[in-house]
């Protein structure tokens, strides 16, 4: 799915990241953990090609990301859903919009989908919160909002950055849920926290590895937690 | 322009995209309303100026004076002399008698009341109207001076010189004004896409990182600045054109001046304003997105 | 105006807390120049229509011609008479003699060359400069048929009218149109102010959240907006400035119509429209920032 | 401290909070948990007055609050340091100017407080990040860099909303250690969060009271968490 090889990343002078290699095979199922400040939504970052890396090479489906032109980059991110850790929306739409806002841009037709987008609603308890503005929304909802975003277009590749920060236990693990139950059809799942109760609840559902960000560099963690 | 009508319909949605943010869209109608109304102005301007010195240039090139001295008789004599040597020089196309009340109107300025007039020896005037492209003034004189001595030919040069010089100096002062202006709406238009756009970063970025293609970025853009554009100039240009109706125009007496409505055809002009503003307005605003594009991943 | 010097020094500090952002900025500077420039280029033209008014007005109003008629000793005669009359006539504040030569000089564009000139009877002419107000032109025409009958009084009231009532519309034009862009620069700036506080809620927001006074935030707005457009009219209104510079002036030949350079003190005028651009813009800071402050808690 | 008599609060037709009688002495320490969207951040919104009760009473220092002009609304905030779910910077200013906000609203000489503010940076492991602007900073910096912008004037009263969502669990620690000394020496702390577990670590070092927030009305928990 996504290949770093050699990969470094630094914000100027600062060296964030470096010696990166590491392989996400499809349908992987993977916890990120290191202290804040350690790089993992820059690492993040890095997959969707917001960022590129220093040097080194990043891939993605076997093929280069920095050899791509603009527009396969917007392919490439319709295959990756996204959950940002500060949830980007756009403030004057609706919530429902902005959730549907990945198929509006992909120029599918959002009425048709308009089924999948409400039980995908339900299950993050936002179906009375729909024609709401974002600002409107209590931190909570809005992580909720953006994890259905990020997984409306049924992607490939899920990339969650800190998705229970602001929501409660069990909120979290519905979400968790959620996100296993879409790794079971075969997605590829990375979800950065630092709630190891998060990645001790996913171990007993899923096959989940833990990679640690330590130092400027992403290793397995031991198995114990 | 292929794109036209997909900007008027098919990208409402992608439009609406972009928040309506009083900020960017007040001031590009705004601007877009200024700069057309005075683009109207200095556009009548120019065509009333250009209308001046074609009158001024073209009637008095086209016509001279023919003075006839002498008494009683012998004025007769010269004058049907002269009108015979008129009739046969190429160039000449129809010739006037200037009656003795319209001649006395002329010189009374100079002369007071029109009692003052009355003992005054006036020659005879007789307005030739010409081709001066055929006319060979040169050899009208030298036969004239043969045929009939105590008439003399005056082709205007002096007078005419310095009027067509005001006019069309006023006509190129116009136009390069209206230039001027083109230019600055061109700055101001381009300076307020890439403002909008600074202003909506964080709208780019959304919209890039859910999988938007930039042209379809481009475009979410572009409708709503078009369109704003458009109709601010279209309101410029209807506030100038409404000011031109209500101001006195070139036929009403005293109005010499400001005499700039329009006249004819000329009418048209102004209304190519609002589209010349659109089309800037869509330049820009491409220029502006993917310039801003190509800095973000 | 008590806190002009705290504008310029103290809340330098509390000016930066609003993000200089390219938006607002550019478009304040812009509006503000392009006004400038045009109220300038308006503002000249006023004040040359007033001149005209004035000159044509006044020199004209103030002014009169006496001619002379008859031959030989006849004219010196009545002249001396007409002379008499006139000094015991109260107005009348001076009067000069036309010479032959200038005399000609008026007539030649009506009755064609110099030698047509040469043969006429011309009358004797003499300006009178008068005051309108004390002046009697009745009384005066009365004495003067008694005492010289062969001398005629002009007091050029039908050229005036026409020519007065010009320049004098022209200048009511050119003030509407400086006044219409007065309204417009505070309308715009009005608008912008708007513009850049609504762009920026959410650091209003912040400030208020840590504790500003309402004060501290207006004043943390105003100093940027205040400076723009100072800096963006002074520009447009030295830019203004340069292009009339440039201009052909009233006295060169063949100008008299765009010959709108400011004469003397009237240089100082333009200079006023940058620090009217500061007030309004002040106003339209203080006004869009408390309208929306009370909106918000 | 703060008083409220029969508040309620509503965003348009939706009852958010009802029925709200509730003290909060000085140098008390309070816990406000409840599930996500239940109105935890409304409530801190009515302390600080960004907004006003639809209905009832809410008294600062025995004065009502509604009744107060603009400039002592200004003055209470001074007193009131807040931790804001959705941190809020100016991101046109550094990150160590954005700490001393408060100082300069106030009119307080920022250079005279510079060791203060040195040392407050230390404390929450911010100091080589002082002259980054906020959007340089990772989530968890900036939860951090909002804790010590809270806490700069030393108020009176410290309002925090979830400020430990996405740190990890070291870095809550830290935090909560601040907010216990600063409890100490006299001031009312009010953290309103999800994460049952940092209750439990408060409830070893401070005598901590939590508040359930349940169906728009809140009530002191039941000892047992
Ligand atoms: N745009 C930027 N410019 C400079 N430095 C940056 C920028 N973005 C992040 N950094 C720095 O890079 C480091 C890693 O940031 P990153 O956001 O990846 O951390 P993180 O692991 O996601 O932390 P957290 O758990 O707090 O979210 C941090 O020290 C941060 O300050
Ligand atoms: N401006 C607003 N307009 C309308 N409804 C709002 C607004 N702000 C919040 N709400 C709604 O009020 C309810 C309470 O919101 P609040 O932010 O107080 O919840 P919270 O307890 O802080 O939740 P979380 O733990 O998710 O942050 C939510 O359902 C939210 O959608
Ligand atoms: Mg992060
Ligand atoms: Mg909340």
């Amino acid at each position: 799915m996504i290949e770093f090889e050699d990969a470094a990343f630094r914000y100027g002078e600062t060296d964030v990241l470096s010696r990166l290699n590491l392989r996400l095979t499809p349908g992987s199922f993977h916890f990120l953990i290191g202290p804040s400040g350690a790089g993992k939504t820059t690492f993040l970052r890095l997959c969707y090609k917001e960022l590129a890396p220093t040097s080194g090479v990043v891939r993605f489906r076997g093929k280069t990301i920095g050899d791509q032109d603009r527009d396969a980059v917007a392919d490439l991110r319709r295959a990756v859903g996204v959950v940002h850790q500060d949830c980007q929306f756009l403030d004057h739409i609706t919530v429902g919009e902005n959730i549907a806002l990945p198929l509006q841009v992909s120029g599918l037709n959002v009425q048709e989908r308009a089924d999948d987008l409400a039980s995908l609603l339900d299950w993050v308890s936002l179906n009375d919160r729909v024609d709401a503005y974002p600002p409107q929304l209590s931190g909570g909802e809005r992580q909720r909002a953006a994890v259905a975003r990020a997984v409306i277009l049924s992607p490939d590749l899920i990339l969650a950055d800190e998705p229970t920060g602001n929501i409660d236990w069990d909120m979290a693990l519905r979400i968790l849920t959620l996100l296993v139950e879409l790794n079971r059809m075969g997605k590829s799942v990375l979800i950065a926290t630092h709630d190891l109760n998060l990645v001790r609840a996913a171990k007993s559902r899923v096959q989940a590895r833990v990679l640690r960000i330590a130092d400027g560099t992403i290793q397995p963690a031991a198995a114990d937690l | 322009m292929v794109r036209l009508p997909r900007l008027f319909a098919g990208d409402a949605a992608a439009a609406r995209l972009v928040p309506p943010g009083a900020h960017s869209g007040l001031t590009v109608s705004m601007l877009s309303a200024i700069m057309a109304f005075f683009a109207v102005l200095v556009l009548a301007l120019a065509l009333a100026a250009g209308r001046l010195a074609d009158d001024w240039g073209g009637s008095l090139a086209n016509s001279g004076t023919l003075q006839v001295f002498g008494v009683g008789e012998d004025v007769e004599i010269q004058a049907r002399a002269a009108l015979n040597v008129l009739r046969t020089t190429p160039g000449v196309q129809s010739v006037r008698m200037i009656g003795v009340e319209e001649q006395r109107a002329l010189l009374e300025p100079w002369l007071g009341s029109e009692a003052a007039v009355d003992g005054l020896p006036l020659p005879l005037l007789i307005e030739v109207v010409t081709d001066p492209m055929r006319l060979n003034v040169d050899s009208l004189r030298l036969r004239l001076e043969g045929e009939a001595p105590e008439a003399v030919y005056d082709d205007h040069s002096g007078l005419r010189a310095s009027l067509v010089l005001t006019a069309q100096r006023l006509k190129v002062f116009a136009y390069l004004c209206l230039a001027l202006i083109v230019i600055a709406l061109a700055a101001v238009l381009g300076l307020a896409a890439q403002a909008a756009v600074a202003a909506n970063t964080q709208v780019i970025r959304t919209l890039r990182i859910v999988g938007a293609r930039d042209r379809y970025i481009v475009n979410a853009f572009r409708r709503r600045f078009v369109m704003r554009a458009l109709g601010g100039s279209a309101l410029g240009a209807a506030f100038g054109l409404g000011l031109i109706g209500v101001l006195p125009q070139a036929s009403e007496p005293g109005f010499f001046l400001i005499g700039i409505g329009p006249v004819g055809w000329n009418w048209a002009a102004p209304i190519l304003v609002p589209p010349v503003a659109g089309i800037i307005a869509w330049t820009a605003t491409g220029w502006a997105v993917r310039r801003r594009l190509v800095r973000q991943a």
